[in-house]
């Protein structure tokens, strides 16, 4: 049924560039594949594990400045370097990721923050990055419905190979021991679960996954700077969409994702940049109030019409 | 059923060493300034059901804490089958065999039963597919008698439930060695009763040995073959039961002073 | 009081509307022709929204004129603009939009300098004219066939009037140490190149060259440093919000340089209104002004009075205008829509703008400009070059009003 | 060394904005465990209050009088009408409370650009740009009452929280919640409290920097990273801490710049704070 | 003063106190003993209202609490001394005497109260600046007690006071239990140290697995056998 489900859209997926829509769903498409491949990048450390990183936009930019300076430097094709952009990512990850993934909770969160921050002021201001004129690359030589198909299709491999990614994590082994780690890192020990290493290969993986999208949209934007590579929203967006679509399995983020950036862009057109952001951040509010899980579970619940798990018992578990 | 005797006497006492599954020799741990376990020796023999009591606060947890690699001693040894245990990390001693409980329950809130068992199959078993382990998690479900709640929300579980579940997860693990926590701690007397069957069990059926800590005295009484009394960091007394209640410095610090003299 | 964005807009569109209706009327078969769209992206709204409604003020109403004149060949003109709250991401998005989706007839160009070189790849694919401030020159030299200064806002020219006016002060009256602050953007990066450059013409030592990020959470730093290296000259090469920081930064900390420097913020009108009298005698230059003697200038100057109360027309209302101008133009020499056509044109066609006179090399670029500003009593003056004097220039700067 | 000592003398009185806000923040963290994204968009609010009524020859400090007991009653209103009703729906309170507050914040920052416009805006008085000399020392009088202010109201809720009855409760409910309830002390009335003082200070905060810099509806991000460094570098539950941490990043920002490019500075700052977080994961003060 | 009639309270679904009655009259000192794991500590969150009731009702000073929310309760007298102390580590003593007299009715006795308990213990006074969280053992459940006092107490409930400590500390906090008691303080403790907890006991009840399997007055139990034989685990056969 659901295999049936994912086939047919995989299909659709795969002969819209086709149906003569031009250019412009092909361009909301392909910005929503990144939001897709960010987010369900993101919740593999974030969600699955439970590390709420709000520095992802350091390894986006660092995919997509690695991609500009081989390009500009090396001419290298970006579809080849975009995958050097996620090793760059994910070799920075494993570098910081040791120090930071030792911290908790809120504490990982804002030095992950700081991160991006120290990153992207570091950007700005080597002068073989470009530093704060920016990063100009070479166009690609194509025809501008070429050119969006070539990037919808990249992107859209990007997004699939996240998204499988993300759910051979979720449904695998690893996907198994960060629950445990999400949930108590010292029983996970208890069990044998090698909490550092699959820690830091979740954060790897993720960074490298962000790292991959970010090479893409360097190229298609053609020209980079730090201001909008390591942009602090970029971060933002990412957890706020993996935590309303339901960051515990591999399709809440995924869902989280279209839905925002298709209301994004919906509300924009109709009401209006600012009108549409108070909507926006009161929905958000209203969202997270009301369903703290996310909004796959909720479906899931609708749909199956089960009973809700029970309310947890009372935190103060002490005993009698 | 001829079982291996619990050895008993302090670290190099000769001829025990023999059959000793875990050595602790001269273990000790400080937190700042509080000193929790001063030389701390004792022997868990192969086979045996060991009971470690003693009052609040007489450092029994954080005996476990540095058996299990999760604070490192400040002075002294652990061995577990010839293996040298400080300096592992936690999960590599989990992988040399030995599991354990918590005193205060801890299983992962966010997985199904099922799940929670499953991890411990995967990890400390060094299973690879997920469903294999989750059959095998079933396994260890219906052995702890959880079969029906395999895939409840661990929330929706009783606390004695729990603590069953906690002791599947460690049973998943593989061990030869396990460590309770106060498993019995806020059972009910059925529950209760149940429990002490199912170590038992464990024991006799695995061959799994086992190293518990409890309160009541009326179940380590029954249960094990040898206790380890801990009181302020030190072991105090060691012995089997009957030895143990007729020790006048345990009964001192059980009941009170002049408690008693004629119970 | 402040008339609201949106209530000026109203107001504005119904006067367009009241204004075109009679030609509606008049000339059925101009009513029925197709109109010729125009679209384009500004920041409405975020940070650089301050001088985004005013180009957005100049295209409409260059529409507004178009109109009442009777249209581009022969055809009304219809503006749209999108709002890309001043974000690079939704700047190209959305144009990419306008141009596929709503596939507007000609492009008008996007704001700021990161926004347009965005702007600039996108369009080269799509073959489309483009017309704009530019930003910096790098953003000229990638051989881009479409994209056009028309006339730009450009770094690299913006300080060559006060280069000029600072040469014709005796040597032993011009200032002896400059600092210079710049914010860490490509439109900063820009003038700062034409600093180093002109510091070095007027034999002047650049004792301190700062860059700061956006945003800057305190000047006093900065300003503390200059003072203390005992510069008397000091360039502040950023935007308004920065500008302003920095001016009050230098008056508390009673700084008194003979001559400031600056490179965007004084040319609008809130430099004015927020800083008031402190506002005063800071140099900064501009590619057009409301006081030069171009045909369509005064014009400009009296819709400023009428519509919005103000003295002068902005200077990015004039910018706005004078892109569209350049785009007008190249339509009616091109007489076609194709952009192939056009652009063809452009390179061909000298330009009659409020700007002056324009022809584009090579690069898209119009022949340097050099003229200096100063806001004197609250205006914005034109002090070089000397010909087009609106005021006398004061040098050197007077000490801080107390 | 005149150098020195002024950007060190500039550093601390800029500190003390960031400690203001940082310890209404803190406070809350501590206290109702939430992570309050908006407070820094809220003294932005206050911030526009002060331009308005400056804009109607209301000296900001004279403005104190509306926005304190005004965002007094928002704090009071905002948690019982918004944080407890979410607390009590369950769920990750942590969590959800930086989503909502984050919402509630991008709300609030475009409620403002809608009304101002998204430009910056200065508030203009008598003594702007006016400065006392002190011998080699140039100190800017806005920022001296913008220190001031904030110095008067961090010692006002120090001395609240450890000389009065009340604040004394809202310690113990910060240190033991249990334990509080234990000696009568009603944790519902005392979290409300809180909320309401740190809203409060936030108000003041929003004052003070009014008074010192400019601002717009955007501007409440730039100052969110800030209150997270103080917070955690100062440790969250302490009042000291955060003060010395506000200091701190004050004058690091400052003194860093006489010795290395301005444009690095930042980059220094989170650096530094990076390493530090990293030796000491709970902050300098925590307990 | 204290009716406690068929009580029940739950963890979850996991029910520890199985219908408990006991009566505490005026001016007694009333123990309660049992075996780790016999709901004594749950009793007591219960009747000072920290932890919720399913079942039963709690008369206290001819009014019912049931339900009450515990700033309530403690406000008309019930204290609880809790186990575990929950004190504020940064809080100094003084301040924790203070926060003791937080209701209006104790607030006004404030400076004698202090006095008074600075002479029960004398090591406060010398300590009155220092912090909670830097004092010994002792020092720390004679604060938590004298925390309570200061509220002016009708009752004083006592979970496990000498739990953790030194024996001649834990003789110090019970002689001070008895001079207190003597000038008519009612008091409900809850104790491992059985013969202290008996001997000082006006009545005694014996709980075991949420029930109260025996009760009667204190010294009259001190060799009860099936006393013995819950705490030390010899199987009980009488």
């Amino acid at each position: 049924m659901s295999r049936a489900v994912a086939a047919g859209l995989a299909v659709v997926l795969l002969i819209f560039p086709w149906v003569g829509t031009g250019e412009y769903p092909l361009a909301l498409l392909y910005s929503t594949f990144m939001y897709v491949a960010l987010a369900v990048a993101w919740n593999v450390i974030g969600g699955f594990a439970g590390y709420l990183s709000f520095g992802h936009a350091a390894f986006f930019g660092l995919g997509g400045y690695t991609t500009g300076f081989f390009l500009v430097r090396a001419g290298l094709s970006p579809f080849l370097t975009a995958p050097l952009g996620a090793a760059v990512a994910a070799a920075f990850a494993a570098l910081a990721g040791y120090p930071c993934l030792r911290l908790r909770g809120p504490y990982f969160a804002v030095v992950t923050m700081i991160l991006g921050l120290a990153v992207r002021a570091v950007v700005l201001n080597l002068p073989w990055t470009g530093a704060a004129e920016g990063l100009w690359m070479t166009l690609p030589p194509w025809e501008p419905i070429v050119a969006r198909r070539a990037f919808y299709y990249a992107m859209l491999a990007v997004a699939l190979v996240t998204v499988l990614a993300g759910r051979a994590v979720r449904l695998g082994k690893i996907g198994v021991g960060l629950e445990a780690i999400r949930e108590d890192e010292e029983a996970a020990q208890s069990i044998g679960v090698p909490v550092v290493r699959l820690k830091m290969s979740a954060l790897i993986l993720s960074a490298g996954l962000t790292g991959l999208a970010g090479g893409i949209y360097a190229y298609d934007r053609s020209y980079i700077h730090p201001d909008f590579m390591f942009d602090l929203h970029l971060s933002v967006l990412a957890v706020l969409m993996a935590l309303l679509g339901g960051r515990q399995s591999w399709a809440g983020p995924i869902l989280g994702a279209v839905v925002v950036r298709l209301v994004d862009e919906a509300l924009t057109v109709r009401v209006g940049t600012e009108a549409a952001r108070i909507i926006f951040g009161l929905g958000l509010a209203l969202v997270i109030v009301l369903l703290p899980d996310g909004v796959l579970p909720y479906l899931e619940r609708l749909r199956w019409r089960a009973p809700r798990p029970p309310a947890a018992v009372p935190a103060a578990q002490a005993r009698p | 059923m001829a079982r291996p005797p619990a050895a008993c006497g302090r670290a190099g006492s000769t001829g025990a060493a023999l059959t000793a599954m875990l050595r602790v020799s001269g273990v000790s741990k400080r937190f700042g300034g509080l000193t929790v376990l001063r030389s701390v020796s004792f022997q868990v023999a192969e086979g045996a059901i060991v009971g470690l009591i003693g009052p609040n606060g007489s450092g029994k947890t954080t005996l476990f804490n540095v058996i299990t690699g999760f604070h490192p001693p400040d002075g002294g040894d652990v061995v577990f089958m010839g293996r040298r245990l400080v300096g592992l990390a936690p999960f590599e001693i989990a992988r040399t065999g030995i599991a354990r409980t918590f005193q205060v329950v801890r299983p992962f809130a966010g997985l199904t039963t099922a799940d929670n068992v499953a991890a411990a199959v995967l990890y400390g078993r060094g299973a690879r597919h997920v469903r294999e382990a989750r059959a095998e998690a079933r396994h260890w479900l219906q052995y702890v008698r959880l079969e029906g709640a395999a895939d409840a929300a661990v929330s929706a579980l009783t606390l004695g439930e729990k603590k069953r579940l906690e002791l599947a997860r460690a049973l998943a693990t593989g061990p030869r060695l396990l460590l309770l926590d106060e498993v019995f701690a806020g059972l009910n007397p059925a529950e209760s009763a149940g429990a002490v069957d199912l170590v038992r069990r464990v024991r006799d059926d695995l061959r799994i040995t086992v190293l518990l800590v409890e309160h009541v005295l009326r179940i380590v009484m029954g249960l094990c073959e040898h206790v380890v009394v801990l009181g302020s960091g030190q072991v105090i007394a060691q012995g089997p039961p009957v030895a143990i209640q007729a020790d006048p410095q345990v009964r001192h610090i059980y009941l009170g002073e002049g408690y008693g003299a004629a119970g | 009081m402040r008339l609201s964005r949106r209530q000026v807009l109203k107001s504005a569109a119904l006067g367009a509307g009241a204004l075109a209706v009679p030609r509606v009327l008049t000339h059925g078969a101009w009513a029925q022709a197709r109109p010729i769209r125009l679209g384009g992206t500004l920041p409405l709204t975020g940070p650089f929204a301050d001088t985004g409604v005013w180009v957005e003020r100049g295209y409409r109403y260059w529409a507004e004129k178009v109109n009442r004149q009777g249209g581009l060949l022969g055809r009304p003109v219809e503006v749209t603009i999108l709002d890309d709250a001043s974000s690079v991401d939704r700047a190209v998005s959305l144009l990419e939009r306008l141009i596929t989706v709503d596939r507007v007839d000609l492009i008008l160009g996007g704001y700021p300098g990161t926004a347009a070189a965005a702007q600039m790849a996108l369009v080269e694919r799509y073959r489309k004219v483009y017309i704009s401030m530019g930003g910096h020159m790098a953003s000229f030299r990638r051989g881009f066939k479409f994209s056009f200064g028309g006339p730009p806002l450009m770094g690299q020219w913006w300080y060559e009037g006060a280069w000029r006016w600072l040469s014709n002060i005796p040597k032993a009256q011009r200032p002896t140490r400059a600092a210079a602050i710049t914010v860490n953007n490509p439109v900063g990066m820009s003038a700062r190149e034409s600093i180093q450059d002109g510091l070095k013409r007027l034999e002047i030592p650049l004792v301190m060259d700062e860059l700061y990020d956006l945003p800057l959470a305190s000047a006093e730093p900065l300003v503390s440093r200059a003072r203390a290296l005992g510069a008397d000259m000091f360039l502040a090469n950023g935007f308004f919000p920065d500008g302003v920081l920095t001016m009050r930064a230098m008056k508390a900390l009673d700084y008194n340089p003979k001559v400031i420097l600056q490179a965007i913020g004084t040319l609008i009108p809130e430099w004015v209104t927020q800083l008031g009298p402190d506002g005063d005698y800071v140099v900064s230059g501009t590619a057009i002004h409301h006081r030069l003697p171009y045909p369509g200038i005064a014009e400009l100057n009296q819709v400023a009075r009428e519509r919005w109360n103000l003295k002068w027309a902005p200077l990015y209302f004039l910018f706005g205008y004078a892109w569209a101008q350049v785009l007008q133009q190249a339509v009616e020499a091109a007489k076609s829509l194709s952009h192939a056509v056009l652009v063809r044109y452009m390179r061909e066609t000298t330009f009659k703008t409020i700007a002056g006179e324009l022809r584009f090399d090579e690069r898209g670029l119009p022949a340097p400009y050099e003229y200096a500003t100063q806001v004197i009593n609250g205006e914005v003056e034109l002090i070089w070059p000397p010909g087009r004097r609106s005021a006398q220039p004061v040098y050197p700067k007077p000490p801080w009003r107390r | 060394m005149a150098q020195v000592l002024q950007a060190l003398v500039t550093g601390l009185l800029t500190g003390s904005v960031y400690a203001l806000l940082g310890a209404g923040f803190s406070l809350i963290w501590g206290v109702a465990h939430v992570i309050n994204i908006v407070h820094p968009a809220l003294a932005v609010g206050a911030a526009y209050a002060v331009y308005l009524l400056a804009a109607r020859g209301v000296d900001p400090l004279a403005s104190l009088a509306v926005v304190v007991p005004l965002f007094f009653l928002l704090g009071v209103g905002f948690y019982e009408g918004v944080i407890r009703p979410a607390a009590r729906r369950g769920g990750d309170l942590v969590l959800v409370s930086m989503v909502l507050t984050f919402g509630l914040a991008a709300a609030l920052e475009n409620v403002l650009a809608a009304v101002w416009g998204p430009g910056p805006r200065v508030v203009n008085v008598a003594y702007t740009g006016r400065a006392v000399q002190l011998g080699v020392l140039a100190l800017p009088i806005t920022h001296l009452a913008g220190a001031g202010l904030a110095t008067v109201t961090i010692a006002a809720l120090y001395l609240f929280l450890h000389k009065t009855f009340p604040g004394k409760a809202v310690r113990a409910v910060w240190q033991n919640p249990e334990g509080a309830a234990l000696c009568a002390i009603n944790l519902r009335q005392v979290t409300s409290l809180t909320y309401g003082l740190a809203i409060a200070s936030a108000g003041v905060a929003g004052v003070a920097l009014a008074l010192i810099y400019s601002f717009s509806p955007a501007s409440h991000l730039m100052w969110l990273v800030f209150v997270f460094l103080v917070v955690i570098v100062g440790g969250v539950g302490s009042l000291v801490g955060v003060v010395v941490a506000g200091m701190l990043v004050g004058a690091l920002t400052n003194l860093s710049t006489l010795v290395i490019p301005f444009a690095w500075a930042p980059f220094f700052l989170f650096a530094s704070l990076g390493v530090l977080l990293l030796l000491r994961p709970t902050g300098l003060f925590r307990r | 003063m204290l009716r406690v009639e068929g009580l029940y309270a739950a963890y979850g679904e996991l029910e520890v106190l199985h219908g408990v009655s006991l009566t505490v009259e005026a001016g007694q000192f009333v123990s309660v003993i049992g075996p780790n794991g016999a709901g004594k500590t749950t009793l007591l969150r219960v009747l000072s209202g920290l932890h919720p009731t399913t079942r039963g009702a709690v008369v206290f000073d001819g009014e019912p609490i049931t339900g009450f929310p515990p700033d309530l309760i403690c406000e008309r007298g019930f204290v609880h001394v809790p186990e575990g102390r929950l004190l504020f580590p940064g809080m100094s003593v003084r301040e924790h005497l203070e926060l003791g007299a937080y209701n209006r009715r104790a607030r006004t006795h404030l400076r004698e109260q202090m006095e008074h308990i600075f002479a029960l213990f004398p090591i406060l006074r010398q300590r009155h600046a220092q912090l909670a969280g830097t004092l010994s053992g002792g020092e720390q459940q004679m604060l938590a007690i004298a925390r309570a006092l200061m509220a002016k107490p009708l009752l004083l409930a006592l979970d496990e006071p000498s739990l953790g400590l030194a024996p001649r500390m834990a003789a110090e906090i019970f002689a001070a239990l008895r001079q207190l008691n003597h000038e008519g303080l009612t008091i409900l403790l809850i104790s491992q140290e059985v013969t202290q907890a008996l001997l000082m006991a006006h009545r005694a009840y014996v709980l075991e697995t949420g029930r109260v399997i025996l009760d009667g007055p204190g010294p009259a139990l001190l060799h009860n056998a099936q006393i013995v034989a819950s705490y030390l685990g010899i199987a009980a056969t009488s």
